[in-house]
C-alpha cells in the first residue's frame, strides 16, 4: 500500500453519465488486483475525507477507475482537467482472486449500476480455465457499462435495455435456459440486489462473493468505522476496508 | 531547536503524538508511516474485555468534520499485550495506553496490567465513558469521578499519567482543575463533541448510536478555546487535541498554551500527517528563530484593553 | 401542505425565521429579498442604551464556519422603535423583538418598552450575555437566572416569549426546563458556541475579543443534537438554529425536534437564503406527501435496539 | 444592490502574478461606479464566506477585477474556466466620485499591491476639469499593474521597476520637483502605507480620501463584523461595508 500523487492521463464517458478516469502509476499497475480499490483525496480541504473508489482497469502503467456524479466529491473529480495530480491511496482490500480458485466451472459476475466497476478488470485477470457469464442490472441504459465483460447480459429497471427488470430476474429466467455447470457467483452493487442474489445463491447452493460498500473515513483499518456483523465467530464484526470488501455472502450479516 | 519534551522522566523526541483511536493500534500503518519520527502514540482505547463495539453505520462525513459512534470497539488489553505491543515496542516512539472502562475498578485492573509492561511509556485515560454504576452517566461530566480516577490510578503508577477531558461540559478547567489536584502529569484537551446527523429520506440517525462524537477541523476553533481556558487553570502541560491538520494548526495550539499537540481525524486522510506537521514545526521555530520552544507555549498577545465581560458576545 | 406555525396567538406564514445579529435591522436588505416571504424576524439584539460594540477585527472565518465577537452592537431599543420598526411594520411578516441585557431590570425595561408597540409580534430573549452583578458570570450557564429571567419577563408579556440558549453547558434541557416550568412559550438553540482562532505571525487572536462566537455548517452537527436533547426534555416548541445553509439542513432539524427554524450565517453568503429554505420545505413535503408538517416534527426514526450507554462513545 | 449569477468572458495575465478576470452584467455595467467592489461567492461549500474584490474596469457590459492568489478563495477563483458562472453580490460600499468634487487642482491617486484595483476605473470616470497624478507602490514589478492609469510613477521595494523605495519617498521626492497646484489625495493598498500617506497629506494639509480594508462576513451591512473606530461622532465605529470602504483619512483612526 502506498500514498503518492498520480497524474491524470484521460477522462472517457463511458455513458452519458458514467466517467473513467485514468492516470498514471508505475506502483498500482503493477501491484493492484482485481477487486482492490483505491482511496483518493479530491480536494485539501472539502470534502474532508477521502473517497474510495474500485478499479476498473489496468494497462501497463494507466489505471482507471469509472464513477458517476452524485455528490461533493465525484462533481469535484469530474471537473479535474488532463495532467492534474491527484492524491491516491492503494491498493486497498482484499481481491476477488483469492475466491477465483476451486470447485467450480462457470464464475458467474453480478454488476448493479456502478457495482459493475471491477469486474472489467476481473474478467482479464480471471483464471483462463473457467467461464465467465455477466449479468448486469441498472436503472437505465445511461447506467450500464459493458467494456471490457464477457458474455454480457443485461436489465434494467426501466427496459430501456436488454431484460425489463430486475437482475435478479434477468439470472433466474437464463439460468433456465442456460446450463453453466458448477457456478460461482461474484458480486458488487446496490445491497439489496447482492443480498437478493446471496439468498437464491443458497437456494441452488451456490458459493457467492460479494463486495460491500460502507462508509468509509480511512479505507486502511485505521478507524473502525467500517463494521459489517458477521455470522458465528468469536468476533461480532469485520472491517469491510481492511478485512473486505469481499466476502463471502455465508460470512455475513447483508442489511 | 528541538521539540524534545519531558512528562516525568519520559523524553518526548517531538511535540507531536497520534490521537487515540485515529491511528488503529500503530501496526496497520507500518508500510505508509516511519512511526519513529512521531513523538508518540496513543493508542486505541483499551478495556479489560475485548468490545466489539457499536453496530453500523459507526461515521458519517459533516462540513469540515465527521462524526463517530465506534464504541470503543478493542481487542482488549490482554489481547492488546500479546500481540501489538510486542510490534510496536520495535520502533523508537513512545507508546502511551489510552484507557476506557465502565468503572474506576476497570480503570485500575486495565492499568496495572500495563504499567508492568516495559513498552508503556505512559497513560492517557478516556474518561469520557459511561459510569455503569451510576446508570451510564458519563464519568467525564463529574468532576468528582475525574478527581477518584485520578486519585486511584495515580496509586498505581509511577509513569506519567495523562487526564483526557470531555469538552461537552460547561467549565472544562474545572475539570482540569481536579485532575491536577489529585496528581495528574497532564491534560488532554479535547475528545470529541455531541453532535449528529439525519438521513432526511430514511428519517434514521446517520450513525446507529443516533449521536456520536464530532472530530475534524470543523471543532478546531472550539479545541483551542477549551485549550486556553484550560492553560489558564492549571500548571500541568495540556496537550492539545482538536481539528489539526497542519503544522499551522499546531502551532495555533502551542501559542495558546498546548505543550504538546495530537493529530487525530487528519490521519484518516494523510495517515503520515503527523510527520508533516512536526517539520513545519520545525521549520517555522527556525523561520522565526524559536529556539527555546517553551517560549512559544502560551504566549498569546491578548488585546490589553478588551475586558473578560465583553468577550464572545 | 403549509407550513404555518402559531405560537401564542401569533400566526407565522412559514417555519423559516432568520436569525438574530444576521440579518441587520432588516431594512438593509430590502432591495435583495422580499422579507414578507419570511416566517418572521428576529431583531439584532436589543439593549436599553445604544452599544458601540467591541473593537476590531470582529471576526474571521473558519473551516466551514466563523467566528464573531460583535459584542451586541446595537442602536438601543429607542432608536429601534422610532428608526427602524416603522419601515419593517410595513412587511407581512412577523417581527420578533431580541432582546440582550446585563442585568434583569435592563430584560425587564426593554421588554415593556417594546412590548407597547403594535409591531412587535414576541420576544426572543438573548441569556447570552454578562450578569454585571455577577461580575459579568454569564446569565446562560446558570439555571436559575435563566428561570428568573423567564419569571420576571413572562410577568410582564402576553406575546410569545422565546428563551434563547446558550449552548456551551454540559446539559442544555436542564436550562430549556428551567424556561419552560417558569412560563416560557419556546426556546430557541442554538446560539454560537465559544471558540477562538490565533495568527501564528503576530500571535494575537484573530479577533479583539480572544474568544468569540462559532456559527456556520461546522456546527451543525453539535446544534442537531442540542435540538434533539431539547426536544425530548420539554413540551414547548424548539426553533432550530445552527448552520443551516440549504433546505435539506433545515429538515435535519425539523426531524430531530424542532417546530421552526432560523438562518443565521447563511445570510451573509445568501441574504436570500431564508426564502429558497422555505420554498425547498414546501417542494420535500409535496414529494413525500407530508400534509401535516407536525407529523414531521421529532420523527426521527431511532435504532431501537441501541443502548444510551452505548451512545457517542 | 443585486445577487446573480454571471458568466465568465475572459482571464488575462497583467503581470506574471496579476491576473484580471471579466465577467458579463449589463446591471453592474449600468450601476457600477469607481470605488465599490463586489462580493464574490467562490465555492459552494468551502470557503464559507464570500470574497471581496474592487472594481477594476468596465466597458459596457464587461465588468473585470484583478487579484493575485494569496489563499484558497483566489486559487479557486484563478481556476474557473471561461464561461463558468460565478455569484456576484454588489455594487458594494460607497464611490470614490462622491469625493472628486470641490477645491482642488490634482487628484493623486496612491496604490499600493493589489491596492491600485480601483484606480484604472477611476481614472476612466473622473472629473475630466482635474488633472491625475498616478504613483504605485509594489513589492517588485510583478505586482505592478499600470493599465488605464494616467501619469504613472513607480516604486518598488526591491527596485526591480522604477523608484527604488518605498512609494511615499517617492511622493515626496517627486513633490519636490513638480508643482501640482492644491492637490486631493485618493489611495488604497496597505494599511500601514495609507497611515503614512495620511500623516504627509496633513503636513501639507490636502485632504486624503483611503479605501479601507477589514475582514468581512456580509459585505452590505448584517454582520456589523468590518467596524473602523471613527474620530468624534456620537457613534465609537463606522461598517467599511457599508458608510465606506471610502473615508476622508482624518475622519478614522487607521490602525
Ligand atoms: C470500497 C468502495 C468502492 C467504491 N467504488 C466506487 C466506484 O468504483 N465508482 C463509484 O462511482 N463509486 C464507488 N464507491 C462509492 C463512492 O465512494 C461514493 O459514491 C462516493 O464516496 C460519493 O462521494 P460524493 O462526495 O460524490 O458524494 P457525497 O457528497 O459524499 O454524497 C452525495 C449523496 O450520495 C450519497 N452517497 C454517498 N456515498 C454513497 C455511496 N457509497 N453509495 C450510495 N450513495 C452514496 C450520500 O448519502 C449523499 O446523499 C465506492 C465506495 C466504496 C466504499
Ligand atoms: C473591500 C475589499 C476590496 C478588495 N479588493 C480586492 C481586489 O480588488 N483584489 C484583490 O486581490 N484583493 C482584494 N481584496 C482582498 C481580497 O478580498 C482578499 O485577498 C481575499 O479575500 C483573500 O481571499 P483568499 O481566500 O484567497 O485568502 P484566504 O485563504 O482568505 O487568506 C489567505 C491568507 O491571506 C491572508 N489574507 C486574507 N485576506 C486578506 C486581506 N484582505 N488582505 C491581506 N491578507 C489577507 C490571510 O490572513 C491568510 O493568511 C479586497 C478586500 C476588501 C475587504
Ligand atoms: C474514529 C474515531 C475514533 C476515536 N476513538 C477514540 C478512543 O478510542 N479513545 C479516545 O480517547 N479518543 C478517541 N477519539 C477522539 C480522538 O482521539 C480526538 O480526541 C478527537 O477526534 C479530536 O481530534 P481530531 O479533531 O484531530 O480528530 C476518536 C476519534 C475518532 C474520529
Ligand atoms: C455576526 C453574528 C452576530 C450575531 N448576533 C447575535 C445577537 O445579536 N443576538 C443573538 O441572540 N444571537 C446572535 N448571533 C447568533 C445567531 O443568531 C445564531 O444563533 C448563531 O449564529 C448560530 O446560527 P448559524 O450557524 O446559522 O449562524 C449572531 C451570530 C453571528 C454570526
Ligand atoms: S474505513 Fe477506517 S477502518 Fe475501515
Ligand atoms: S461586512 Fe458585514 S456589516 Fe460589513
Amino acid at each position: 500500500m502506498k500514498q503518492e500523487l498520480v497524474t491524470i492521463h484521460s477522462f472517457k464517458y463511458l455513458t452519458p453519465e458514467i466517467l473513467e478516469l485514468t492516470f498514471v502509476s508505475d506502483y498500482l499497475g503493477k501491484n493492484a488486483l482485481p477487486g482492490h480499490f483505491i482511496n483518493i483525496r479530491v480536494d485539501q480541504n472539502f470534502p474532508l475525507l477521502r473517497r474510495p473508489f474500485s478499479i476498473f482497469n489496468i494497462e501497463g502503467n494507466k489505471v482507471s477507475i469509472v464513477f458517476n456524479v452524485i455528490g461533493t466529491g465525484t462533481k469535484i473529480l469530474a471537473s479535474k482537467k488532463i495532467g492534474d495530480a491527484i492524491d491516491v491511496l492503494g491498493p486497498c482490500g482484499n481481491s476477488f482472486l483469492t475466491f477465483a480458485e476451486g470447485e467450480f466451472d462457470t464464475a458467474v459476475f453480478v454488476g448493479g449500476g456502478i457495482g459493475v466497476a471491477p469486474f472489467p478488470f476481473l474478467t482479464k485477470r480471471f483464471n483462463p480455465a473457467k467461464k465467465i457469464v455477466t449479468f448486469l442490472g441498472g436503472r437505465n441504459k445511461s447506467l450500464v457499462v459493458k467494456n471490457g465483460l464477457q458474455n454480457v447480459k443485461i436489465s434494467t429497471d426501466d427496459g430501456s435495455e436488454g431484460f425489463h427488470g430486475t437482475v435478479l430476474d434477468l439470472i433466474k429466467s437464463d439460468f433456465k435456459k442456460n446450463k453453466y455447470g458448477k457456478i460461482r457467483f461474484f458480486t458488487c452493487g446496490p445491497l439489496r440486489m447482492m443480498k437478493a442474489l446471496a439468498d437464491f445463491a443458497n437456494e441452488i447452493d451456490a458459493e457467492c462473493y460479494a463486495s460491500l460498500e460502507t462508509d468509509m473515513a480511512c479505507g486502511i483499518g485505521l478507524c473502525q468505522g467500517c463494521n459489517v456483523e458477521i455470522v458465528g465467530g468469536e468476533r461480532k464484526y469485520k472491517l469491510v476496508c481492511k478485512e473486505g470488501t469481499i466476502f463471502e455472502t455465508k460470512s455475513v450479516k447483508l442489511s | 531547536m528541538n521539540q524534545m519534551f519531558t512528562l516525568r522522566d519520559v523524553e518526548f523526541k517531538n511535540r507531536v503524538l497520534v490521537a487515540s483511536g485515529t491511528f488503529g493500534y500503530g501496526n496497520e500503518v507500518l508500510d505508509l508511516v516511519d512511526i519513529s519520527k512521531l513523538g508518540g502514540i496513543m493508542t486505541k482505547s483499551l478495556s479489560m474485555k475485548p468490545r466489539d463495539g457499536n453496530s453500523s453505520p459507526r461515521i458519517t462525513e459533516t462540513a469540515s468534520g465527521m462524526l463517530n459512534s465506534i464504541g470503543l470497539a478493542n481487542i482488549g488489553v490482554h489481547k492488546f499485550i500479546e500481540d501489538k505491543l510486542p510490534i510496536l515496542k520495535k520502533h523508537d516512539t513512545k507508546i502511551i495506553a489510552n484507557i476506557a472502562a465502565s468503572s474506576i475498578e476497570e480503570y485500575c485492573g486495565v492499568l496495572e496490567l500495563l504499567d508492568v509492561q516495559n513498552g508503556i511509556h505512559g497513560f492517557e485515560i478516556n474518561v469520557s465513558c459511561p459510569n455503569v454504576k451510576e446508570g451510564g452517566l458519563n464519568f467525564g461530566t463529574d468532576p468528582k469521578q475525574v478527581a477518584l480516577i485520578t486519585k486511584e490510578l495515580r496509586k498505581r503508577t509511577q509513569k506519567p499519567l495523562i487526564i483526557k477531558l470531555t469538552p461537552n461540559v460547561t467549565h472544562i478547567s474545572e475539570f482540569a482543575r481536579a485532575a491536577e489536584a489529585e496528581g495528574a502529569d497532564a491534560v488532554s484537551v479535547i475528545n470529541t463533541l455531541i453532535g449528529m446527523a439525519v438521513n432526511i429520506n430514511t428519517r434514521k440517525p446517520k450513525i446507529a448510536t443516533t449521536t456520536g462524537g464530532l472530530s475534524g477541523p470543523a471543532i478546531k476553533p472550539i479545541a483551542l478555546a477549551k485549550v486556553y481556558e484550560t492553560h489558564n487553570a492549571v500548571k500541568i502541560p495540556v496537550i492539545g487535541i482538536g481539528g489539526i491538520k497542519t503544522w499551522e494548526d499546531a502551532i495555533e495550539f502551542f501559542i495558546v498554551g498546548a505543550s504538546m499537540i495530537q493529530v487525530g481525524t487528519a490521519n484518516f486522510v494523510d495517515p503520515a500527517s503527523g510527520i508533516s506537521i512536526a517539520d513545519g514545526i520545525d521549520q517555522y521555530c527556525k523561520n522565526k528563530s524559536i529556539d527555546n520552544f517553551d517560549s512559544l507555549v502560551g504566549s498569546l498577545q491578548t488585546n490589553k484593553n478588551v475586558s473578560i465581560v465583553d468577550s464572545w458576545l
